[in-house]
């Protein structure tokens, strides 16, 4: 068996492979911890690592354009889908490279900045497990498969966030959002089963070829949507996010920025696919609410992160206020979708929309691990005792630096390719909208640069003479982040035509994700 | 004394009712389910595709297996969640 | 929380064996009469917080580590995993049942419509539900040993 | 229709939940009032399953006739393993909170941040 | 994939264009020209003499806490005009649990009335 067969073999079974992987490094973690450290966490590294070489592989074919499917159990598809079926399209694989990437860098950053902790034996399997129920929650295609996956990242998530039990602030956090997850949760399972009872499948293409937009079908839709933006920070149900963002280690933010991702993919996958056959009934309404809810949350959460005073909380209100630019984008795609002659717009809205998650999980990562770093130099995360770091942490103020300009859009950033692609087409669908973006743009810039000052500018404080420059692993991890956003900055277009029009296309394409599964289907454009 | 938050909670809470039991009202009516194609498939073929007579447990194990290996994580997620949450914090 | 009376020890110690068998039984005729692997563990876990009530948490601890039971927990989800890979190795895709038609172990395939109850039958089934059972079973008394022990009372921590 | 009292029941079970989940202030009842919502959905499903006269899904030694539908019971039987995960995570957080604050009053809790 | 053309291609964003190396060129010449001025400047720039303390019109120099702005000072005239709008604001996030659920009943009961009340509606019309 010569190398390409077994390419060919690794491609065929990726999608399994991709969860399997981490799952497998999850359950091993345990015993290989009673070893040694250093073993662990190179084992660590290496499983993420292997799973990274896998969502690669997939996603190099998957974005020539065609979908994998993956049955678990039996090689040929039999109609009605009894098994669950593993549907990957651009979109999928799109997330996926964004989780994995997350995954990756969290772990080498937290060899150093975990150090002095205990339990890391259980930190490193629940990361692992955080990995798998992302990826699971990215690639599947059935819906019930979804809400395990939800729960699985859930639960490890939570677990993390209160991984400073000896904290008061972080175990309340951690609790608000084991319970408000749940909540949401349990919303979705209960739509899920109004599915089951009417169309009796739980796939997500038979019930997109089934689905009559039927009262049952508008309820599910709102606790969907409902319960998926709540998952994903959308105002007025962002108010767990600061919580858990801020208390969290930082590793784990990085992480939970992923999560969070995981789960507005939930929101347009539902939107996009699975109502994609009542399309012309629901489009432009839902399109609108997520406009709307996408304009709230840009709004509110700048507001809010002007008055923050704690490093982490204030960016996780920037993060909860780049949430809204995603929903700005592609719920403007939604809405011109029927539109033949802003055909055009709705795609560049949606390249946008689409482009910017990547950028937001770059750049609101990277701006987590500042925090996290300087946390860790100084024990100190309140803005009002810190100052003067630029002199002690040179590496750490440039990295920062980056993010600051990224995230607030800033040429030459990822962040403004992203940015101007929303304002281009919201502007041509209403010019109010694209004013509202970048003003509050404008007033992001303005809370980082206040940071920035605070934080790094001003004279030598007494207190941080002796802060010296975070260890190696936390540089390397900011570093790679940084690397990537640059890079993404310079040569915008390229990343747009080979990664990111796929995806638009794919989910803009519903009628394609049915058709693999059910292939006399005839529906979608 | 009546706060803002008790007349917006019981006014949402009296509109989800609504729709909530309005919805029970028109599912189909109980015992008597629409589409019965996927489970009929999974009955008839139970014994022959999986070998097993349960067929509950060829659905957990064979058809929905995936189900059951993110099922059987989700119990070793809780575990390690509580060893961690309870550890020792000193070294 | 500490021990109960000399009573509730003896009885929970009678009863214990029976508990255990009655789950190990439902655990391995999942794939014939209602009941699996998570149901059967279910039964044996509550069998061992039966015990755990009456002899309290710290005399458990003292015999049992948590540590043991979270690695044994790992063995029962690396047995249910390989053999879902196993699947994809002597069969075609993960998750595959292999041993159904092999008239190997658990390969006989019963006849079809109702019929009496086969062991032998099942494919990876049986397997199946045995590594889910040793997971549930360490997996719930782990949870409720460690609530337990952590939840005792300030006399009892000396 | 009186036929879908089940499904009533179904929604009263998720409301009470969340009534519970929004109107009780003690944190134990707003666990109890999640596994409320959690049991009106199992509920739910296996209410979905249900045909007219019918029998468990197994064939050893079955008296015949139609069978009920097999896979609402399983995903209830994941869905009740799920929500055991969850409720142990909770009750040990909850345990955490109170030896923290002392109190199981969610307004006597830390509060808004500054 | 990775040819060199895409790379230098001109981002065209539908109505405009944007093209990264073209600013980037800009910055570094915009670099070049303040530090060709700086250099005017240097040399009349001594070390080690009063120039280089800083000089608050004759008092003495504070301590550095007191010389560092805190963050809560920065952009103090705004939160203060804007105050009710922080106010309302700060009164919405409180720290509870069932607040934020009852957030999620209250957007669920939201969308219940747009989706379907409002397309029934429309319906109708």
């Amino acid at each position: 068996m010569n190398v390409a067969d077994l390419i060919d073999l690794l491609l065929q079974h990726s999608p399994a492979l991709i969860v399997a992987v981490p799952l497998l490094g999850a359950f091993i973690t345990p015993l290989i911890s009673r070893l040694n450290d250093k073993v662990r966490n190179i084992f660590v590294i290496l499983t993420l690592g292997l799973t990274a070489s896998l969502v690669f592989l997939l996603a190099s074919d998957v974005f020539t354009g065609n979908i994998h499917t993956y049955i678990f159990g039996s090689q040929d598809l039999a109609l009605p889908v009894v098994r669950i079926l593993f549907e990957v399209d651009a979109m999928s694989a799109f997330m996926a490279i964004i989780s994995v990437i997350l995954s990756l860098v969290a772990v080498i950053y937290s060899w150093s900045f975990m150090k002095e902790n205990t339990g890391l034996d259980k930190y490193y399997t629940l990361i692992l497990l955080m990995t798998a129920g992302m990826l699971g929650m990215e690639l599947t295609g059935d819906l019930f498969n979804f809400f395990v996956f939800l729960e699985i990242t859930s639960i490890s998530s939570a677990a993390l966030v209160a991984f400073w039990t000896n904290k008061a602030k972080s175990v309340e956090a951690g609790f608000k959002y084991i319970v408000i997850s749940t909540i949401g949760a349990l919303f979705i399972l209960f739509s899920v089963a109004m599915f089951y009872g009417q169309y009796n499948a739980l796939n997500m293409a038979m019930i997109a070829s089934a689905i009559q937009y039927t009262f049952l079908d508008k309820i599910a839709l709102v606790l969907l949507i409902a319960a998926l933006a709540m998952k994903a920070g959308v105002v007025p149900m962002h108010m767990w996010l600061p919580d858990a963002y801020g208390k969290a280690p930082s590793s784990v933010t990085l992480i939970l920025v992923g999560t969070t991702q995981a789960s507005l993919y939930g929101v347009f996958r539902v939107c996009f696919t699975i109502y994609g056959g009542a399309i012309n009934l629901s489009s432009i309404s839902v399109g609108w609410i997520l406009v709307i809810l996408g304009i709230i949350t840009m709004l509110l959460g700048v507001a809010m992160a002007i008055i923050q005073t704690d490093f982490k909380r204030l960016i996780a209100f920037g993060a909860v206020a780049e949430i809204g630019y995603m929903l700005l984008g592609i719920g403007t795609g939604l809405v011109v979708m029927l539109n033949p002659e802003m055909t055009a717009t709705g795609l560049a809205a949606m390249k946008g929309g689409i482009f910017h998650i990547m950028n937001d999980a770059l750049d609101v990562g990277l701006l987590f691990l500042v925090a996290g770093a300087i946390y860790y130099a100084t024990k100190e995360t309140s803005l009002n005792k810190l100052g003067g770091l630029a002199r002690n942490m040179k590496y750490t103020t440039v990295f920062f630096i980056i993010g600051l300009l990224a995230v607030s859009g800033m040429p030459p950033m990822n962040g403004f390719a992203s940015k101007l692609l929303i304002y281009e087409s919201t502007y041509q669908l209403n010019p109010i909208l694209s004013i509202i973006a970048i003003l509050s743009s404008i007033m992001l810039l303005a809370v980082f640069v206040k940071v920035f000052h605070s934080a790094f500018l001003g004279p030598a404080l007494p207190k941080f003479e002796n802060v010296k420059e975070v260890p190696k692993s936390m540089l390397i991890a900011m570093g790679a982040i940084a690397t990537i956003i640059i890079i993404f900055g310079l040569f915008p277009e390229l990343i747009i035509n080979n990664i990111v029009e796929p995806a638009a296309n794919a989910l803009v394409n519903y009628g394609g994700y049915v058709r693999e599964v059910i292939p006399s289907f005839t529906g979608g454009v | 004394m009546i706060s803002r938050r008790d007349i917006a909670a019981v006014l949402s809470f009296s509109i989800v009712a609504m729709f909530f039991i309005f919805g029970a009202l028109i599912i189909h009516p109980f015992g008597t389910p629409d589409e019965t194609g996927m489970d009929d498939n999974i009955i008839t073929n139970a014994q022959t595709e999986t070998g097993a007579n349960n067929a509950v447990t060829s659905v957990v194990f064979d058809y929905r297996g995936f189900d059951t290996l993110g099922e059987a994580t989700i119990l070793f997620t809780a575990v390690a969640a509580v060893i961690m949450v309870f550890r020792r914090l000193k070294k | 929380m500490s021990g109960m009376s000399k009573i509730v020890k003896t009885i929970s110690g009678i009863a214990f064996p029976f508990i255990t068998i009655y789950g190990l039984y439902v655990i391995a005729h999942g794939h014939l009469t209602p009941g699996g692997g998570f149901q059967g563990g279910a039964i044996v876990a509550s069998g061992c917080a039966m015990v755990l009530v009456s002899y309290g948490s710290i005399w458990i601890m003292d015999r049992v580590k948590e540590k043991n039971l979270s690695i044994l927990e790992s063995l029962g989800a690396i047995c249910f995993i390989l053999l879902a890979i196993l699947g994809l190795g002597f069969g075609t895709v993960f998750f595959n049942n292999f041993l159904v038609g092999t008239n190997s172990l658990f390969g006989v395939v019963p006849a079809a419509g109702s019929g009496l109850a086969d062991i032998n039958t099942g494919g990876v089934i049986p397997l199946m539900n045995f590594a889910v059972g040793l997971k549930v079973i360490a997996g719930l008394f782990g949870i409720v040993l460690v609530m337990a022990y952590a939840s005792r009372t300030k006399e009892e921590k000396k | 229709m009186i036929f879908n009292i089940p499904f009533i029941a179904v929604a009263a079970l998720i409301l009470i939940g969340l009534y519970a989940v929004i109107f009780k202030r003690n944190l134990i009842k707003m666990v109890i009032g999640i596994t409320l919502i959690e049991s009106g959905v199992n509920l739910f499903l296996i209410t979905l399953g249900y045909r007219e006269g019918s029998i468990a899904p197994i064939y050893t030694s079955s008296p015949g006739g139609i069978m009920a539908l097999p896979v609402p019971q399983a995903l209830t039987l994941t869905s009740i393993v799920i929500g055991v995960a969850v409720l142990a995570l909770m009750l040990s957080l909850v345990i955490h909170i109170y030896r923290h604050y002392g109190t199981l009053d969610v307004r006597k809790m830390g509060g808004p941040e500054e | 994939m990775f040819a060199l053309e895409p790379l230098l291609e001109t981002f065209q964003t539908g109505s405009g264009f944007w093209n990264p190396i073209i600013w980037v060129v800009a910055i570094i010449v915009a670099f070049l020209i303040a530090v060709i001025l700086r250099g005017f400047g240097n040399k009349e720039y001594k070390k080690k003499t009063g120039q280089t303390q800083s000089f608050l019109s004759g008092n003495p120099e504070y301590e550095k806490e007191q010389m560092h702005i805190k963050s809560s000072n920065i952009y103090w005239g705004f939160t203060e005009s804007l105050k009710w709008v922080f106010d309302s604001l700060k009164k919405m996030h409180t720290g509870n649990v069932s607040d934020y659920a009852l957030w999620f009943v209250i957007v669920m009961a939201i969308l219940f009335i747009v989706l379907i009340m409002g397309e029934n509606l429309v319906g109708a019309i």
